[in-house]
């Protein structure tokens, strides 16, 4: 047993720190306790089977499941007293796009940026950060590609400047251009102060990106589970 | 004040929200090509079934007329909250730091401009295909704009209380048409008052309207965001 | 004597399980007593009404029934606000049983009206202003209760239908005002159901009626919150267990 | 006079009847069911959480 020693933790306090947290899926628990601790300007992949709790992880984190049992602080927030705090710091890439089909990208880009209180400018950077200016900006995001869809989720999160990006799978339906977008902006954003948490089928792509790895498995993390003992996963 | 900056920007939400979806309305035609016709044909439907021959039709105008409103009204409002249910953007609205009572108001408002155009369209229609001579203008002017208050403020209500179930067609309704009840036998009162010339009995109806309408933007306002967190 | 009386009551404790306690069970018996009087004096030794002739006994479980609708509806009212304000659950369950109580009177008081309008009106329903708002107050409570019901999780579902249930009282207000208002403004004999001055025996067949019929809807609202209680209790009691087997799935794989 | 209030009278009877057996017998319906749930509930749930027992 050798939980975290004071000593080898960050000085600054980890941008996500979870100990035991347990997260409902109506009765299903699909965390069931787990450990995790990032710091700061870390980028780290999350892996493991399907069902695992990859997705609910990252939702949790963004505050929108709720934690029912355990510790669990993201961003100095404890999501147990208000996870709505959290909300707006964090970017989540979730499976769906997150955009109304009727309206354009650009009007998706922009509404989700002056939601999110950044400059519309920022709106206008990040799509054309992510090749979405010009013809394609007038587009109904109905009649875009899968690929075209996630890189307009991805510039709205982009222009939100979150302080923590929740990627789930970003690779997902992107060809090897939209790839290499993704990892170039993960390392700018790491490099830029955010933190970044993803999920990825992409394992040589991800492995590669990733500071640290983190397996999951029946709701926990793996890789804590089996060392760190079960006293303080309860 | 602290309150002041929280005002600001809940309105500034709620503009930012209702342009987002009377923009929306505007490019899906969703209104324009199944909301209308379909309120124009419940008053087809409704001299079917009142022989208009026999001034059946004529005394009924005004309950026909607010009628009509509510239920191609509801057809707005579940477009509405469909819209917010798609892939993801329920998420998204969560995750946007927009305030709840901001995305109330603006969701309001754009269903009240909706109602509003449905209004001055089902008027029309009144007045051509019953043959309705207008008059007691204030009042009928008065009474559209406190009951369009009222049923877009009570309907974006229960619509996010009904949003994201699977039920959600089926409740929506169940829960709004008892609480609309009010309105519907205030507003149909108050035009007759109007149409028959005797608008000093309506004035009163235009002011239960109100108090519904005052009632429901308060509860709206602190009751969105707890309903806003489970979906 | 009295060691018997210990012995039995402890073996009522830990014995037979049921939603019953001491408490409840008093509750029921003087709850029968007082049905068993309200039948002597309201059907029995009180005398038919000059106006209404026997029809006036339908009132006393009428109005009492009535009364404890709305009373009801109150209780929901005060339930969701104090669950919404201090995350009670204990309140939230209030607010059901209140509910599903208020429901069952509302149906009572609307049947028991038509039952009396029929001799008195010659026909079940009348828009009387008190019967519709009845009727009304009967869909708003259903309303609730199908949010309440939702095959959802429990925080889906409870805060819902606490919204739901704190607006039903400005609802009822503004629907028996409306109502109200309506009936006048049209000139049609409003025949108000407690009207009739009511004296002697028939006032006190109405007071044991209000008594007794209190009594049941009280014991009626503890014994379905502690059953919604269990509901509670048994939704959360695998969890743990579904825990355990959520991080075996992990090991194994 | 006597003989018009005593005809008027029988024909309420069955209305005051029906009235009051659908009172008691709603009432006592919906006891019974909510005593038989709780005590098929009451079977799950260990004595302890049943805190008024």
């Amino acid at each position: 047993m050798e939980p975290d020693d004071p000593t080898f933790r960050s000085v600054t306090a980890p941008v996500v720190h979870l100990r035991g947290a347990v997260a409902l899926l109506g009765r299903f628990p699909a965390l069931a306790g787990v450990d995790l601790d990032v710091d700061r300007r870390r980028i780290v992949l999350l892996r493991g089977a399907n069902g695992a709790g990859k997705t609910t992880l990252l939702r949790a984190l963004a505050g929108l499941v709720p934690i029912t049992s355990g510790e669990a602080i993201v961003l100095g927030v404890d999501l147990r007293v208000d996870r709505r705090a959290v909300r707006h710091r964090v970017g989540l890439l979730a499976h769906g796009t997150g955009l109304y089909d009727e309206l354009t990208v650009a009007d998706n880009v922009r509404f989700w940026t002056r939601a999110a209180r950044a400059d519309s400018a920022d709106a206008d950077a990040a799509m054309a950060r992510l090749g979405l200016d010009g013809r394609l900006s007038d587009v109904a995001v109905g009649r875009l590609s899968t690929g075209q869809r996630r890189r307009t989720s991805l510039a709205c999160l982009l222009a939100r400047r979150p302080e923590l990006w929740l990627l789930d799978e970003p690779h997902a339906g992107l060809d090897k251009e939209g790839r290499d977008i993704v990892d170039d902006l993960v390392r700018d954003a790491a490099a830029a102060g955010a933190t970044i948490i993803l999920s990825s089928h992409e394992l040589d792509r991800s492995i590669e990106l990733a500071d640290e790895i983190v397996t999951l498995g029946g709701g926990v993390a793996l890789d804590e589970f089996v060392s760190g003992g079960d006293d303080h996963a309860q | 004040m602290n309150s002041c900056p929280a005002v600001t920007i809940m309105l500034s939400d709620a503009w930012l929200i209702a342009r987002k979806d009377l923009k929306l309305e505007i490019r899906s035609r969703v209104a324009l090509n199944q909301v209308i016709p379909f309120a124009l044909l419940v008053l087809v439907l409704f001299a079917f079934a009142l022989d208009p021959d026999r001034g059946l039709l004529e005394k009924a105008t005004p309950g026909l007329y607010w009628i009509a409103v509510l239920f191609s009204g509801l057809l707005a409002m579940q477009r509405s909250f469909a819209v917010e249910a798609a892939d993801g953007v329920t998420d998204a609205l969560r995750l946007s730091g927009l305030t709840p009572s901001g995305i109330y108001l603006g969701k309001t408002l754009s269903v009240a401009v909706q109602l509003l155009v449905l209004e001055v369209l089902l008027g029309v229609g009144v007045a051509v295909l019953y043959g309705t001579s207008i008059t007691g203008w204030l009042l009928l002017l008065a009474t559209i704009v406190v009951a369009t208050a009222a049923i877009s403020t009570a309907g974006t209500l229960f619509g996010v209380v009904a949003a994201g179930l699977r039920v959600r067609e089926t409740l929506l309704p169940l829960l709004l048409l008892p609480v609309l009840a009010p309105v519907l036998i205030g507003s149909t009162r108050a035009f007759e008052a109007a149409l028959s010339g005797t608008p000093s009995e309506g004035w009163p109806w235009v002011g239960l309207m109100s108090v519904f309408a005052a009632v429901y933007v308060v509860a709206g306002i602190f009751g969105f965001g707890p309903l806003m967190e489970e979906s | 004597m009295t060691t018997e009386t210990v012995g039995s009551v402890e073996a009522s404790d830990s014995g037979p399980t049921s939603t019953g306690s001491r408490t409840t069970m008093i509750l029921g018996i003087i709850t029968l007593i007082s049905l068993g009087v309200l039948v002597l004096f309201g059907l029995i030794l009180s005398p038919a009404d000059a106006n209404q002739g026997e029809a006036v006994r339908i009132m006393y479980v009428h109005v009492p029934s009535a009364t404890l609708s709305y009373v009801g509806c109150f209780l929901t009212a005060i339930g969701s606000v104090v669950y919404l304000w201090r995350k009670s659950r204990w309140w939230e369950l209030v607010a059901y049983a209140g509910a599903e109580v208020a429901a069952l009177f509302t149906a009572l008081t609307l049947a028991t009206g038509m039952l009396w309008g029929r001799p008195t009106w010659g026909v079940f329903w009348v828009w009387d202003a008190r019967l519709t708002s009845e009727a009304m107050l009967m869909l708003l409570l259903l309303g609730y209760l199908a949010v309440r019901r939702l095959a959802a999780d429990y925080e889906v579902r409870a805060k819902r239908a606490a919204i739901v249930g704190l607006l039903l009282v400005p609802n009822v207000f503004i629907v028996r005002q409306s109502v109200q208002w309506w009936r006048t403004l049209h000139q049609t004999p409003t025949l108000s159901l407690s009207g009739a001055e009511i004296q002697g025996l028939m006032l006190f067949s109405l007071f044991t009626g209000f008594v007794s019929i209190t009594l049941v809807f009280i014991w009626m609202v503890i014994h379905r919150f502690r059953v919604a209680w269990l509901e509670e209790q048994v939704d959360a009691e695998g969890l743990d267990t579904a825990i355990a087997e959520r991080r075996a799935e992990g090991l194994v794989s | 006079m006597s003989g018009v209030l005593f005809a008027e009278a029988t024909g309420t009877w069955p209305y005051v009847a029906a009235a009051w057996v659908v009172v008691f017998g709603s009432m006592g319906a919906y006891a019974l069911v909510t005593v038989v749930r709780g005590r098929r509930l009451s079977k799950k749930v260990p004595p302890e959480k049943r805190r008024w027992s």
